[in-house]
């Protein structure tokens, strides 16, 4: 079988050679991508379609241009979507070459329209898996095991179309599929918390992001906000995500905007119809909107910080608002305050 | 209260659908929720009737109360709110493959007679896969909840291009080529496609045959009229009905409380 | 192959056909006990060596006398040592018929008397593991998957003494051990904390105690105290065992004395080394202070309050102290009170 | 100072060892621990060159600083404070078998030339698998970091018993049937053992031979000494070299600060 990113034993040595030692991981957003990506690599992407995706790193990852990219994800939106346009508009500085992924689009927000122009116009590789395909493919990597067993999607067209294999089980007799572990080189992952150390604090869903940091050969954390080492280590069974799976953190608020991040801001609605206006008019011909889009928020400005100055500031407040407003709701509003709760009385 | 106070006349066909949806939830059932439509459906039948619904969101939360709104994502933040369990994709899906999970509610591009659905690409397979005529944007986890729940729900507009003869792909396991057991022998869990519901009828699935049956018109609706927006043939239930149209409340929480932004169920144009 | 247990296919109709409604689960010892333990059974028993063992209901289980029992388990000390106890004194009310294990002594408390008794008598059937894999095995079961690939103890005897197998793995043409899902019928499982649902929240190391809660056909959690619901879902990234994975929720404080359970009393030493002692004078022949063990605070006693109130205050006030005075020492104590801290200074 | 009053004059083998162990960890490194004599050895490094080391037990804690007294198991509750990591028995394994622990540390009750250990049982296996002569407690977690850790040091008293040409029954992996490649070709991730660390010597392993290699002995101990007491063929180093005694901090340190209860280094009855 051929392998994209590491093979499981690539992965195993790298790991074991690595200085696992407890230092101070901080950097800048341009020194984690120059450092800790290359042309050809395959990239895991976390986060879950437009929840806590990478976008402040993917934005770096075009500033400086890298071509010939696997992407590999189970749901992913805003991150495939800004590399896709990227390629689109100039692929001598960007490309994605591959993609080993179960769903890119935006859910309530659409489908993608780039996904579609690459697609239908056969410009990339594609290996089709399901959600837990990929997530159980993360975790194989992440367990250090080649491959692991899952019953799902049996029978369909998805496991002719992907390098799964479906076994009689030793135990049972019946049929497992047996999905291979990936390893990607790289794993981008926006978290909400993370010490110098790259010791991280998920909240909310956890999507696929402990495993895709452990799985990968090196991984490139951002963060909303840096927090003491002695307030992380106060909880331990808190930490989600291990220091020494971690290679880079750099601290970005906004990192995952236009995008959910949970606890700090719900998705920018109208700036993600915005980019996705964009894209529709490039598959439909014009790519005048895609052009100013990218200049504007992407190739004109040297970092995430930057980005969000080109923001409104009532868009930045709503979406803080409403994510911070619906908490209060849940924990401590009083009752007359409160939508009507559909939970059972206890 | 009069009948006319009682039941809507100014319903969309999508709100029907998830008006029938929501029905057929029963209380107390843990349903692994996809996107749109069955989030729409879930709060509804939680709103009403069925309290006790345990949802599971593929992200990885379950259980959680609805009431910070309407999720736009299943793993947006409102999936979470006083959830019981939140861990991640994995979990979650675990959880289905270990048998934690009564029904799977998804939607669907396509379908066919075997409750298979396709939400991949539109071309021929495998030759056009590189290059489909259209392409959809894949499996996500619906596929993975139609394997390993233990029934699944679909929910899905019903059209003529979408009830297809067969699929170009099939992405979601229902009885496959609608063998006896074909399910077992390749290796799934559940126990496959339980309900259809669409804009036009409530479907369901002959035991002997495993393929899909019309159980109920939805008002406005003929055997007929259904029959002729299906691109395969249907089996009748001999006791087919007129199903019951949406009350003025399902309609107003709907509209008023579940989805006013119209995220999922678009506005109705009047 | 043969499963002891259930085997994978009835592990998932079992669970498939219950009611998974989140109801109040709160019962008593006795009647958990009653309605989910069965003579035959295969017990999971979570905890670690004596760490958070589940001594409450392996007491109540000695008390009502249950027959061929199967113990899974990977690292155990006090509960399969009181159930061995139970058996040696009379096997007519309590036996055990099988080991699937890794470990089965106390650490620095020193090897198990019983253990070694009953192996060396040929009294027991032995299927010997890794501790990985035990805990793989639960893992399986909980994914729902009929087994786990895992890269440990290969070449070793520990494989040739179970029912592993070892294939060439399809992606990289390795050996990788196959161990088969292990879905006892009945798991006992001591928390810190749970709420009426089942629901639970652990402190410290979580073992296996989340894989085998959901590996098993029934799962009975005893809790140092019931948390209210509100609290328990104020913070869902910290519950580790979902309600629908629990039958029976049992409020019983000490229900792991006289082992350790984080966060509210560490070993009681003196305890421990008592009921060692009179193990050990059992298989040098003398079984009068095993028996006077059990009739003193086992049998003479109908649950755990009432063993516990056999216990000097002194004792229970000590291994509190040290348990919480270490807490304080970590988080809150001035620098001056504190132990010399050999963590680097950060 | 003199060297006098820098070197311990009064101390046991088992100390002797314990010193031995903390010295051979690196500072900065992942380190695997056992019960027992491996927790009291990493907690000595701690306090003295290597502050910085990593320690993971198999209950779950990656990380933690051993601030709270010498825990008396591997999952107790001193094994957690200020852990970098808590989860449980899978993900720390799942971690030396991914390649997150440099060194698996662990202690042994039999060893042979080609460093596998036993701790499960003395008897013909597997005729008296079920019946064993001695039965030991078992694996627990030492044959799975024997396995996985990227190498490993083991920590024992030096008996000719327990030095044994054959053993009962392998437990842990050591390089196997030492025949090249054995440890890949059986499909173990590491790359095996580094040291052995007796109360008579430092031994090492030969890199054509995979045998067993005397390096140094220990204070009072000869080649001959150690020859003795060893059940089979040692090979020798050409240098092989007197180790030096512990100093009077590291058995203060031992007495005093990590095990003042001896629970794992008997008091010495003078």
């Amino acid at each position: 079988m051929y392998w994209t990113g590491l093979s499981p034993d690539q992965a195993r040595e790298m790991l074991a050679e690595k200085d696992k030692s407890k230092r101070d991981k901080r950097t800048d957003l341009a020194s984690a991508v120059r450092k800790f990506v290359r042309d050809g690599y395959n990239v895991g992407i976390a986060g879950f379609v437009n929840s806590r995706q990478p976008v402040a790193l993917i934005h770096q990852i075009i500033r400086q241009g890298f071509k010939e990219l696997t992407l590999s994800f189970q749901s992913a939106g805003l991150g495939p979507e800004y590399l896709a346009g990227a390629m689109l508009l100039d692929d001598s500085r960007c490309s994605i070459k591959r993609l080993e992924f179960a769903y890119w689009a935006h859910e309530s927000f659409g489908i993608s329209p780039l996904f579609r122009h690459l697609t239908e116009n056969g410009l990339i590789e594609l290996e089709d898996w399901s959600n837990f395909n990929m997530s159980a493919r993360f975790k194989a990597g992440a367990m250090g095991i080649p491959f692991i067993p899952c019953r799902s999607p049996l029978g369909s067209d998805v496991m002719r179309a992907n390098r799964s294999q479906v076994m009689q089980c030793p135990f049972t007799g019946t049929p497992v599929a047996l999905v291979p572990a990936s390893h990607p080189q790289v794993a981008l992952i926006h978290v909400q918390e993370a010490d110098i150390y790259g010791n991280c604090r998920l909240q909310g869903p956890l999507f696929t992001c402990p495993e895709i940091a452990m799985a990968s050969g090196h991984t490139i954390v951002t963060c909303e906000r840096i927090v003491e080492h002695e307030e992380m280590v106060r909880e331990p069974n808190r930490i989600n995500i291990p220091f020494f799976a971690v290679d880079a953190v750099v601290e970005v608020p906004f990192g995952a905007y236009p995008g959910n991040c949970h606890s700090h801001y719900y998705f920018d609605d109208k700036h993600i119809r915005e980019f996705r206006a964009a894209g529709e008019a490039f598959r439909k011909g014009d790519s005048a909107p895609l052009k100013e889009y990218y200049d504007r928020y992407i190739l004109q400005v040297v970092d995430t910080e930057e980005f969000i100055d080109r923001i409104p500031y009532s868009q930045l407040k709503h979406i803080q608002k409403i994510e911070l407003r619906d908490f209060m709701l849940i924990q401590d509003a009083p009752p007359e305050l409160q939508r009507a709760d559909n939970g059972r009385d206890d | 209260m009069s009948f006319i106070d009682y039941y809507s006349d100014d319903f969309s066909p999508q709100e029907m659908i998830v008006v029938a949806g929501a029905r057929t939830l029963q209380d107390n059932k843990v349903i692994f929720a996809g996107t749109g439509l069955p989030m729409v459906a879930i709060t509804l039948a939680q709103l009403t009737h069925a309290p006790g619904i345990i949802p599971v969101f593929e992200a990885g939360a379950v259980g959680p109360r609805l009431t910070r709104g309407l999720p736009l994502s299943v793993g947006d933040s409102r999936t979470t709110s006083k959830a019981m369990y939140l861990q991640g994709l994995n979990s979650a899906f675990e959880l289905a493959q270990r048998g934690f999970c009564d029904y799977g509610f998804i939607g669907g591009a396509e379908i066919d007679m075997y409750g298979n659905l396709n939400s991949t690409m539109i071309g021929d397979f495998p030759a056009d896969y590189q290059k489909p005529k259209v392409r959809l944007p894949g499996s996500g986890g619906a596929s993975d909840m139609a394997s390993s729940c233990q029934r699944t729900i679909i929910i899905m507009v019903h059209e003529k291009r979408r009830f297809k003869e067969k699929l170009s792909y099939v992405t979601s396991p229902g009885f496959l080529d609608g063998s006896p057991d074909a399910r077992k022998k390749a290796g799934l869990a559940g126990k496959g496609p339980y309900r259809v519901i669409t804009t036009r009828a409530i479907l369901g699935f002959d035991q002997a045959t495993r393929r899909m049956k019309l159980l109920a018109t939805m008002p406005g609706e003929t055997v007929e009229s259904v029959r002729d927006n299906t691109g395969f043939e249907l089996l009748i239930d001999e006791n087919v009905y007129q199903y019951e149209p949406p009350t003025n409340e399902e309609i107003r929480l709907v509209r008023d409380e579940i989805d006013p932004e119209g995220y999922f169920i678009k506005k109705r144009i009047k």
